[in-house]
């Protein structure tokens, strides 16, 4: 298992307690303290998550997370079923970008059975996954801005596309969201021509909404004003509580896979890392509009030199597949951090332990330290930027 | 200057007011009932079974009962048991093929490893049903369609399904011509009732990757 | 003239002496509130209209906010709302400034002759009052402004301190 | 008879100044037929009735078609509200709404006869810990200080429900008592939340009353009255005989029209400040213990209080009733103001379609540290401009100069202390 290259700009001193804020330091005879429930059934909580949240007056002191209500028992599930079986399961994970779910989860199975891929599936599972990354941050900027009050229309403008990205999926793999696309080996079927040039017009239009978007939204001096400052993430927490993905970046570590790990084809196409510099709610906004960029970069090299040839490798075993005994952790830069899955097999066609390592519930760890000392409708912001689907952090 | 972020803004949403009138690029709702999307020839809903006579749609279905796909589907939503004549000799059909869409979350992994492509996709979703035990427990009879309607579906794929099923009779039929000429002198052998086509080399279980189907 | 004159005047105590009466000190505030509003009936009844809209604005809209707020602001919950025990000093206290001020109030409307209500009701207009406002009555204009900020300087300073002496209040 | 005499007595105030009030007047025959319709039309109604009871009568109509007006506006309001997020967000908008017996399309219109009976017909839950009377008493306040507001406002030449000396005052006397209602509304309904919302809203509503007075009183200042019949007057003449002379076009004109729409805003819980309605945060603020026909109040209210703000923003600032050219003043006198009222709601609803919401502390550190110090600038330079009023020739341009010199730099001041450590950043990439 190789051991990820340290990061370049990894701080010496960590503080000894993660959270440098004020703990909730009010007894109850100093200042009546006010516990406000919000959730799981409350519109701005991104599906069923709960925050218990302590107030002493506007400001907050104390922020106890709650969430399982969506837990599915996926990863006892992983083991029960054949490792083919659970990779439609890996679509309900972070049901948003479930391209990418499923890639994460070959890359696992490919590397315990020592799979190969052919080129051309390589270069389709990445045009596949910047697709997801496009589509991800642009429901998470949709998102945050609905949390921030302004009744819908950014969030029409993601959906509306979204929308033309997910027609694409549906005219791949069959349906929108439950793709269900990757095999050991290669992609299930092979794209054709009139769906390249269709991602083609779409990456062209790309550039345009993003523009227009920013115009309505990075420039606006409320948005500046509810976001800057709010919900601030030193470096030194973010990689202490492993946290990974935009929001890591969002503080200016600089830590992407698809330049670590180099996984898949991505060496071979040139693309920037954007690092932010005071880790708030407004850079992490501002870090998934410029990566929005980069993926249109890739996706045009990758669309440039896609190579013709087989999508699956010939030899690949799908059904009744039993890998040699063995351990391996497989992990790729999903739109919302490092998403991995550790698999151990026994031989069987069915995997001893299926483990999954989601993004959002690591990045939500660290959700009180950021909230403290803010107010309430801080909070309900700094959740929307964490990003986090409720499927990937219950599973 | 402090007020223009908010006027860029208001600019935004002002060309798109306007825009949603002429502009189809920025109106993009379709009305449900009246205007229905046309679906892309991939699209899966739930699966269906193929039978090749329309006259006879249990007999000459297509499934020779061997619950691969049973075995293979993730929520275990098929039940097939197969057909025994009255000496209990099993007949290579299934007297009952359950698929309780419920469960099934149309992840099209049966159409995937089915040998026989007995298995295919359906693409139609308006399956509101008031009883949720008998109403969405389809039963053999329900999900035999012909395969005059899985060509209206997904035309190429069904072309090409088609082109292979040929191809392996024609190889069946001179196989047997070839064993039919060295036995002329010994008696020829009873022919088996149905004789099921054999199964492809039982190594390369790979799905056959279909050419591909048009977007 | 009179019997309008008569309605408004019993509304307005009738207000104020329920205020009084009322176990519930948020009905009692309203009331007072509602007792302001009768006091501008009566400017109205007068024809002085500026006089009536700027007690309606001042009372109405912002005396009766710090009332409220007051009243709510402070911890008044049920146990420590027990009334002090009657004691004999306290009663003749009360007895005497209650006299002291309904003799000063009957003596003023016994004084005043019932029928002699100005007839001829002099129409102002705003200009006009201005223009008083700022030539003869100047100097209590600017006494009536500097009192106001002083007040409202007093509260900034006084939230400020408040706020200096509760070093985990700073957000 | 002896009843007209006692009504008399009963409202000595309208009737005192019945002889000169507009109810009673007629306009001069000079203008166009159509211009003089309402008053016309008023006439064949109480024409025939004696001198005092025709005053009554005139009251009365003119409270009956305010009410109708408004009522049927704000229906229309909130239909076109909705289309027009729709529109902005890319899809239709309410559209399917059918009217009761006849299945044709009505393109939404019959949406606000489908809310009004939805409205009627959701039952009325009141919280059984709630205060039974205040919780009644809270919307009719609202809305009975609402439609006051709506009485002093000219909607067109002669066209006033009631003509006093000092209506601006009265407009914001009777504006001042919504906070009263709110308050009633947080604290009636029992439930903690609603009542720290409504100590929010109140904490935005008194902050941004000041505002919005002090950015009247430059324009009764230049106006030299309180009655806005005589505001709108003030701004008919033609600058070199076709520009209007509307107070907007003022330097001083346009710094209290854009402090008067911003505190316009706030005090009708609009969009970038419905904070109290913050379903993020507080789901309904005070009004989540309300269902029902008294949520409906409620809502007709707040539209209510949005439409005399609007109406108030329009005689103020630009020009009421007079029509913008000076050929164009064929076109009766209520047409101009009903559709200045219009633009206006229109860009309120723009301004709720494009702006997220801001923070309770950062909404009231704009009032008190952008907006009251701006509009006692403004207070300041419309003094300057009022003395300066005789300049000659060369002068004018140069006296414009200093006005709009006089307001520009305080406001770039202010804007760059509000916004201080905000502003766009640039940001550097992975080596």
């Amino acid at each position: 298992m190789t051991s990820p290259a340290a990061p370049s700009s990894f701080p010496s001193g960590l503080p000894s307690s993660p959270g440098a804020h004020v703990r909730a330091v009010h007894d109850d005879f100093h200042g009546d303290l006010l516990e406000v429930s919000m959730g799981p059934h409350h519109p701005s909580t991104h599906g069923v998550f709960r925050m218990i949240v302590t107030l002493d007056g506007e400001r907050i002191v104390r922020l106890k997370p709650v969430f399982g209500y969506l837990h599915r028992n996926h990863e006892k599930l992983g083991e029960q079923t054949t490792y083919l079986a659970s990779m439609p399961y890996t679509d309900r994970l972070d049901y948003l970008n479930s391209m990418t779910n499923n890639w994460a989860y070959a890359i696992a199975v490919e590397k315990l059975a020592g799979q190969a891929v052919p080129e051309r599936a390589e270069y389709v599972r990445v045009i596949l996954a910047e697709l997801t990354r496009l589509l991800n941050h642009t429901c998470l900027a949709g998102f945050l801005l609905q949390d921030t009050g302004c009744s819908g229309t950014p969030l029409m403008y993601a959906f509306r596309e979204r929308e033309k990205i997910l027609d694409l999926f549906e005219s791949l793999s069959g349906s929108r969201m439950m793709c269900n696309f990757q095999r050991f080996g290669g992609c299930r079927l092979d794209p054709t021509p009139e769906w390249l040039a269709a991602v083609r017009q779409l990456v062209d239009g790309y550039g345009r909404f993003l523009d227009e978007f920013e115009a309505l939204i990075s420039g606006n001096e409320i948005v500046m004003a509810r976001t800057q400052g709010t919900g601030v993430l030193t470096p030194a927490l973010a990689i202490s509580a492993g946290v990974t993905g935009p929001m890591l970046r969002a503080t200016g570590v600089d830590y992407d896979l698809r330049k670590v790990d180099g996984y898949g084809v991505y060496p071979r196409f040139e693309f920037r890392v954007p690092l932010g510099a005071h880790g708030d709610t407004y850079d992490r906004y501002m870090i998934r509009i410029l990566e929005m960029r980069e993926s249109i970069q890739i996706l045009r090299q990758a669309l440039r030199d896609l190579p013709a040839g087989p999508i699956l490798d010939p030899k690949a075993k799908n059904r009744g597949f039993r890998p040699k005994p063995g351990e391996a952790y497989g992990r790729i830069e999903g739109p919302k951090g490092e998403i991995g899955f550790y698999l151990i097999s026994d031989g069987s066609p069915n995997p001893f332990r299926y483990r999954v390592r989601p993004p959002s519930f690591v990045n939500l760890t660290i959700l009180e330290d950021m909230c403290l000392g803010q107010t309430v409708a801080d909070a309900v912001i700094i959740l929307g930027s964490i990003d986090i689907v409720l499927g990937e952090v219950d599973r | 200057m402090l007020g223009t972020g908010l006027l860029q803004g208001l600019a935004v949403t002002a060309k798109n007011l306007v825009g949603s009138f002429h502009d189809p690029e920025r109106y993009v709702t379709m009305e449900y009932p009246e205007v229905k999307t046309k679906l892309p020839e991939n699209y899966r809903n739930f699966p269906f079974l193929v039978h090749d006579d329309p006259k006879d749609p249990l007999g000459s279905l297509r499934c020779v009962a061997c619950t691969i796909c049973e075995t293979e589907c993730p929520p275990q939503c098929i039940y097939i048991v197969m057909d025994r004549d009255e000496k209990g000799k099993a007949l290579k059909r299934p007297k009952v093929f359950d698929i309780d869409i419920s469960v099934c979350m149309s992840c099209q992994i049966c159409v995937e490893v089915c040998p026989f492509d007995a298995i295919k996709m359906d693409q139609h979703y308006e399956i509101a049903e008031t009883n949720r035990f008998q109403g969405l427990l389809l039963s053999r009879e329900q999900l035999s369609k012909s395969n005059a309607y899985y060509h209206q579906l997904h035309p190429t794929e069904a072309a090409a399904v088609d082109a292979l099923l040929a191809e392996q009779k024609a190889k069946q039929a001179a196989a047997k011509a070839a064993k039919a000429a060295p036995a002329a002198k010994p008696p020829a052998p009873a022919a088996p009732a149905a004789n099921p086509p054999p199964p492809p080399a039982p190594s390369a279980e790979a799905p056959k990757p279909p050419t591909p189907p048009a977007p | 003239m009179t019997t309008v004159l008569l309605c408004l005047a019993l509304f307005t105590v009738a207000a104020a002496a329920v205020a009084m009466a009322m176990r519930n000190l948020i009905h009692s505030a309203l009331l007072l509130v509602a007792s302001w509003a009768g006091i501008a009936a009566f400017y109205l009844w007068a024809g002085a209209e500026f006089v009536a809209f700027a007690q309606l604005l001042v009372y109405v809209g912002a005396i009766s906010m710090v009332v409220l707020f007051a009243v709510l602001l402070t911890r008044h919950s049920r146990l420590d709302f027990d009334r002090e025990p009657e004691t004999r000093g306290r009663v003749r206290l009360a007895l005497f400034t209650g006299g002291a001020v309904c003799g000063v109030l009957v003596a003023a409307v016994l004084g005043t002759a019932p029928s002699s209500v100005p007839a001829a009701v002099p129409s102002l207009t705003v200009r006009q009052l201005g223009l008083a406002l700022m030539g003869p009555h100047a100097a209590s204009l600017l006494a009536v402004g500097v009192v106001l900020t002083v007040a409202l300087l007093g509260g900034v300073v006084l939230a400020a301190s408040a706020r200096h002496s509760d070093p985990e209040d700073a957000p | 008879m002896s009843l007209p005499g006692q009504l008399s007595v009963l409202f000595p105030l309208a009737s005192g100044l019945g002889a000169s009030s507009p109810l009673a007047a007629v306009l001069p025959a000079s203008d166009s037929a159509l211009e003089r319709l309402p008053l016309t039309l008023r006439g064949l109604l109480t024409g025939w009735l004696p001198a005092s009871w025709q005053w009554l009568a005139n009251s009365l109509i003119a409270i009956v078609v305010l009410i109708v007006a408004f009522a049927s506006l704000f229906a229309l309001l909130t239909l076109a509200e909705r289309k027009i997020l729709g529109r902005v967000q890319n899809r239709p908008g309410p559209n399917r709404a059918p009217l009761p017996f006849l299945n044709l399309r009505t393109y939404g219109l019959a949406q606000p006869v489908a809310d009004g009976v939805k409205m009627l017909t959701k039952e009325d839950i009141v919280p059984d810990g709630a205060d039974r009377v205040l919780h009644f008493l809270a919307p009719i306040a609202l809305l009975a200080f609402s439609i006051l507001t709506l009485a002093v406002i000219p909607y067109g030449r002669l066209l006033v429900a009631l003509d006093l000396d000092a209506s601006v005052l009265f407009f914001f006397a009777a504006g001042a008592a919504t906070e009263l209602a709110v308050f009633m509304a947080g604290w009636a309904s029992r439930n903690k939340y609603s009542l720290l919302a409504a100590m929010r809203a109140l904490a935005q509503l008194i902050s941004y009353e000041l505002p919005l007075l002090l950015s009247v009183v430059p324009v009764v200042l230049m106006a030299g009255s309180l009655s806005t019949s005589v505001i709108v007057e003030r701004q008919g003449e033609w600058w070199l005989g076709f520009l209007p002379r509307w107070y907007v076009f003022t330097p001083w004109g346009l710094a209290g029209f854009l402090v008067f729409f911003v505190a316009s805003l706030a005090e009708s819980n609009r969009s970038p400040f419905d904070l109290p309605e913050a379903e993020s945060e507080l789901i309904a603020g005070h009004l989540t213990e309300y269902s029902g026909f008294k949520y409906a109040l409620f809502f007709m209210a707040e539209y209510f209080g949005m439409c005399a703000l609007c109406g108030m923003a329009v005689t103020l600032f630009l020009g009421g009733w007079q029509a913008p050219l000076p050929f164009l003043s064929f076109i009766p006198s209520y047409l101009w103001f009903a559709g200045k009222l219009l633009a206006l709601l229109g860009v309120f609803m723009w301004i709720r379609a494009s702006f997220p919401r801001l923070r309770i502390d950062q909404l009231t550190r704009l009032a008190w540290k952008f907006l009251v110090p701006l509009a006692l600038i403004n207070l300041g330079t419309t003094a300057f401009w009022s003395l300066t009023a005789d300049w000659a020739g060369l002068l004018q341009p140069l006296r414009w100069l200093i006005a709009a010199g006089l307001i520009a730099g305080p406001f770039l001041l202010l804007g760059r202390n509000l916004s201080k450590g905000l502003g766009p950043r640039t940001y550097r990439y992975a080596a």
